[in-house]
């Protein structure tokens, strides 16, 4: 498949950039943060977002989706990313779809898809327990009861964990950490009796939570695909989630370089504009190089995501490590070339910086990313 | 016993017997650190007493002369100080501006008279200093400053902005460049004043950063009148002394980190999963190996240079590549301590995070690059004064 | 059945009943490669039967039209031979610089009674070219270039040194950038020639380099009368065009080692000591991950650079972007190799080593970033032509 | 101890450059390399090494040595790095004469010590058994017998190998590969039956070569201190070594950064001097910072050897990594800013790159003592 978007996607793209520049931007983002936002986003720009479709893009054309695939969702992180575009988009539309569809039952997907893709439902998985991720090595454990389940244990690092409705919850049915068989996914509705949620104020003015599961009863209903055999499927999905968010922290160092760039151009010093520096022309031809290299990379896996290639993983950890890498080389240069005004609040490239090193630990770092490719390369 | 094995076993016991407990333990940062002046309030008794002790022996400055207020004290005596007081553990008794950048700079090239006047109550710590040389729009071209003094007769007439002014909203001085001479060249019409920042017209504003403190201001000076007996040495010879001082800024601030109490290192293995008495990520492992090596190799020419400097010949210089690779090795720390934590790391609020100390210190780091000239600038200086490489 | 499918199928087949054996097999070296030209020795029958197979159907040339001997081919075709081709292993039947350098300049450039004179001859390997671009002191300042063609009316009188000039002692004609005019503005006085290197005046000096070797060498034109007609295009535009062939010189050099047979991961699993599965030093594990990394990035954007030039749109700025960060890459390979061997990879005679082709290729490596345009070049056209920076 | 050079220490740099520049240049280096010398250096310049006291550094005053140590030895290094001085003195004035000089009996240094200084006897130290560095991997074998042992397996990467007159072979008296203990040093005599030596040419164009050990008699007298416990004081020695070729790095770094410097100031293109172009300057500027930095980690290193600190091996492994990684970066820099001339043989640049590649893999490259320190330093 020719690595660049064809004429549908193109309008996608098109649509989510108009969009999301009016009414999702860094601006607002810092008023949310200023006004203490109890929920986080605008209830208002997040019901246009599922009218405009972006809400629809991986679900499956019987329940309600656009069938624009992971391409789809690529494009509009991509965009969401370059504003800084803070609503429960990622988690609920491109994460918890994907896992729903792609593991639940027809009668799950039948009654779970559609509130999602109207952005009634706001769904998000609890994966992680500590500071890296680790989906093997979960502990949270589910005990079988007479008529399902009691849960106990930590989540953290949940995406939007306080303005949720549900929660796909990753939990241990049998083995111990580290063991990749034994796990096994819960919805879990808010509100259940002993499932306390806690939000977490993070370094990037977005929602975050923690979940503690002190015995949470639930019948056998409420697996999604079946027991112990998580692990396969869940991969699959946080492979997704990679490239996706690894789409996210493109779209970050897109706007930062080119808010640098403008930068360069505008800002005068010793008589000239500062761009004219060959040190910092090269470093800055070294970044725009490496932000094509991750761009590659992105929508080559988007791609084999869409095809169902076995080179996904391979290629997820691929682009998700040089995403990172690129993201944080752009941030940091960013606020180098910026100076002191780049220090200030009032600038844009700190919360640039900020989003982009969680995007970076969310679903694996470079660490983890580089580490996986490797194994999987066998060396 | 040599003069020196006496000063230091005389010093351990006036330390010990002079030293409050609760002043043997590293500071929890730049709040809990004492910084004089007259409006500041002391965190403790033991924190006045501290202060005054060592003041009144001025061991707050230990190599300034007596004859103002200084320890008097040569190089040797103030290593041996420097280490005893390493060994209990005792806090810096007062942190100054004054200190670090003032003082010495005044010492060199202030009148007699004025040395009299300031240098004794910033050994005392009870004049607190605040530096204006940025100004909005200048960055890295300092010299482009466009804050103007006019003589007037008896007093000079300030007007002007100045930005990055650190503390500005809490020193009770400034110490500040101005253009006194707009006809001559960039580098020759400006001159060194110190004024009071209680003066009329003066006014600071607080510049909230992205980790969300506020510990610079921007300063506006509208009419504000500065005697003439204010003014360092002579009038457009501003830039010789300010650039004496940023000298010693930039070794000031390529220490910054270099007290830390412990290395990425230890702290990985505390914080990070582990396996076989080795850390779990053996790609974050190596990161941590290659950041340490080059923090050890930076310790040693830390050191190095001041025991060349020791054996005769200044600092200059080196001074940039000191404070180049510091600072660029302090972010890197930092952004390796987001790594060792993960998204613990990146909490900005709750008990947890400790208030988002880690992700809060990271974006405070970003700075050291930037202030007290830029790494750019420290490659220029090195390119073409230690390597006569020729300019375009 | 699409007619692409067709042609695949046809491909294949005549690919399966052409190709002997043992061209089925990567090259093990510049030296087993076929070069053709007036004195080319073929290494083997069957290298000498697959190129002129090859050649009769154009397929040396793919694209070019088949007016000129070539394969007339469209993209898509010409990929689908490629993939053929790769399948079973079939190697590049002529290494041409006629086929990768001037030939593109040429069909765009060059009147068609010059098309038809050179064009042939270049698909069937019979005529080897090289290039005399480079000259003593130019560096990357090529069109400082001052080797002079003086108008004689029939011809021209060429006098002047060439350097870097690729196999010039094995080559037989040459193209050359000349200087026509040396009171034009520098760019605008410069001429393209095409000259036989067997001509009166010319001879050639090989340079042995780091690696032992000497691919290249200096050119020496000495009264050298090249007729009138042997002048590319209009005298003075020679700059336009040598410029259009270095676009295509970046995009063949940024492609070298991208065939690498085995990644430097599988390499070091066969050389280095390993522990469960793992490489044993997880330092030069994390090195290799992170080298593959970027190299699967760098192909896909090879591919996407491709895709969108085949969307519409030229290869222009893209090729700097490639140039530079291939050949960063393929110097990065090569040291990795040299960690993934040790001591090993550092011998240089000897059985053991392959007569050291491990550390050969190394030293070949550190000119990919110089030759065809340095990466300081490349850096200067990315910030200027695509990001639109300023001048000084 | 300050770091820096004492009086008599200065003096001794001032000799060794004096005498190095005159006698043992690249230019030498290069002649003896195009004439196929067989001896890989100047026998009479080898002589006049020993004559100056060079060969003395590391050796005990009660055995001719003249009490400089390590300090001394690293200084020397560091003028034979600039020089890339063709000659057996790293072999054995420095590592062999320290092993011997830390680990054999009295009678033994009585007989050994004085013709090393003399530079008579040439001895080298046959550790390393494949492309990388791994004293406890070692798997040659010394096999009791009645009279003494037999000794089978094979050296690689030995210096001087081919000019020695003895050898100090590591070889396995217990244990398995892997194992500390277990290790014993052996002196072997050239000719000694079963010993067969081959002379490898390495890219440096300096003295290497293989022992092949094909059950080399030698009675209990060959011991070098005591049967099975080597590792401690051969790695204490080998630390020692590390970072006199560190300190020859260094030497390298710094006379390849020095060329480079004079170039960018000489070489002139587009009508300047090529050292104007500020994206040069600054990478000029931090490589001259690194430079610093590894010096200061040496000097450190040197001083507590001759200390006997118990922070030698760390310090050994910061200062031979640093080294490792600021030659790499030094000769890259200089060939890339040397552009075409850089590449070619009669530039001394590719000599500095050969030799420092050599030195950078002799006893342990950068990814080795990164590792080790990680190890020594308990993450």
């Amino acid at each position: 498949m020719a690595l660049v978007l064809n004429e549908e996607q193109q309008l996608l793209k098109d649509s989510a950039a108009g969009f999301l520049a009016e009414k999702a931007t860094v601006e607002h983002l810092r008023a949310l943060r200023d006004s203490r936002s109890e929920t986080g986003y605008d209830a208002d720009v997040w019901a246009e977002t599922a009218e405009m479709g972006f809400t629809a893009m991986v679900v499956d054309e019987a329940y309600g989706g656009v069938g624009f695939g992971m391409v789809g969702a690529g494009v509009v992180a991509e965009e969401m990313g370059k504003n800084l575009s803070a609503s429960p988009w990622f988690a609920s539309s491109v994460v918890a779809a994907d896992l729903i569809n792609s593991m639940a039952s027809d009668t799950q997907k039948e009654a779970l898809l559609g509130p999602i893709v109207e952005g009634s439902n706001i769904v998000t998985l609890a994966v992680d327990e500590g500071g890296h991720h680790d989906p093997e090595g979960i502990s949270a454990r589910a005990e079988k009861t007479d008529g399902g389940y009691k849960l106990y244990g930590l989540k953290s690092f949940v995406p939007d964990a306080h303005v949720a409705t549900q929660y796909l919850v990753v939990a241990r049915t049998s083995g111990s950490a580290g063991d990749k068989s034994g796990l096994t996914v819960f919805l879990l509705d808010r509100g259940t009796q002993g499932l306390i949620v806690d939000q977490s104020i993070m370094a990037d003015s977005r929602n975050w939570g923690r979940l503690t599961m002190e015995g949470v009863a639930v019948t056998s209903d409420a697996i999604i695909g079946s027991v112990d055999d998580a692990f396969t499927p869940l991969d699959k999905t946080l492979d997704k989630a990679r490239v996706v968010i690894a789409a996210e922290l493109l779209g970050i160092s897109r706007a930062c370089f080119a808010d640098t760039m403008e930068y360069l151009k505008d800002r005068k010093q010793f008589g000239v504009a500062i761009g004219t520096f060959q040190a910092l022309q090269h470093r800055a031809a070294h970044l725009f190089s490496d932000i094509e290299l991750a761009h590659s990379s992105i929508i080559k896996a988007l791609q084999a995501a869409d095809a169902d290639s076995p080179a996904l993983a391979t290629l997820a950890s691929v682009a998700k490590a040089k995403a990172c890498q690129v993201a944080e080389l752009a941030t940091n240069e960013a606020v180098q070339m910026f100076g002191g005004i780049g220090m200030t609040d009032e600038c844009n490239v700190g919360f640039y910086m900020k989003r982009a090193r969680i995007a970076q630990a969310l679903y694996g770092d470079y660490n983890f990313h580089a580490g996986r490719y490797a194994d999987l390369r066998g060396f | 016993m040599s003069d020196h094995e006496t000063f230091r076993q005389e010093t351990r016991a006036w330390l010990e017997g002079n030293c409050p407990q609760s002043m043997r333990s590293p500071i929890l940062g730049e709040d809990d650190a004492c910084w004089g002046g007259r409006g500041f309030v002391f965190k403790s008794d033991d924190q006045k007493l501290w202060l005054e002790r060592m003041a009144s022996r001025g061991w707050t400055t230990p190599t300034w002369p007596t004859a103002y207020g200084g320890g008097g004290l040569n190089k040797t005596e103030a290593k041996i100080l420097k280490e005893e007081m390493r060994k209990i553990k005792a806090r810096n008794p007062l942190n100054s501006f004054g200190i670090s950048m003032l003082g010495p700079m005044l010492l060199k090239y202030a009148s007699e008279e004025m040395k009299q006047q300031y240098l004794p109550d910033i050994v005392q710590g009870k004049i607190r200093w605040c530096q204006g040389y940025s100004e909005p729009g200048a960055g890295s071209d300092l010299a482009s400053l466009q804050t103007k003094a006019e003589d007037k007769g008896d007093h000079y007439l300030v007007n002007g902005q100045k930005v990055w002014t650190s503390y500005a909203d809490k020193a009770d001085w400034i110490f500040c460049l101005v253009r006194t001479d707009f006809d001559a060249a960039k580098h020759l019409g400006i001159s060194f004043l110190l004024f009071d920042m209680a003066s009329e017209g003066v006014s600071t504003k607080p510049i909230k950063l992205i980790s969300g403190n506020s510990p610079f201001c921007e300063t506006f000076m509208d009419d504000v009148k500065v005697p003439k007996g204010q003014l360092v040495g002579e009038a457009g010879q501003g830039w010789t002394y300010a650039k004496y001082l940023l000298t010693h800024e930039r070794e000031m601030i390529s220490e910054m980190g270099s007290g830390a109490a412990k290395s990425v290192g230890e702290i990985a293995m505390e914080l990070s999963p582990t396996s076989e008495g080795r850390l779990r990520d053996p790609i974050l492992r190596g990161q941590i190996a290659a950041h340490e090596i080059d923090y050890a190799s930076f310790v040693a020419t830390v050191e190095r240079v001041r025991d060349e400097a020791k054996a005769g010949g200044g600092v200059g210089a080196a001074s940039s590549t000191l404070k180049y690779y510091g600072t660029e090795l302090n972010k890197d720390r930092s952004e390796l301590m987001l790594k060792v934590g993960g998204s613990d790391a990146l909490e900005w609020e709750g008990q947890y995070s400790g208030e988002g100390k880690v992700a809060r210190t990271w974006l405070r780091t970003k700075a050291n690059s930037i202030e007290g000239g830029t790494s750019e600038v420290q490659l220029n200086i090195i390119s073409k004064r230690i390597l006569g490489l020729p300019s375009s």
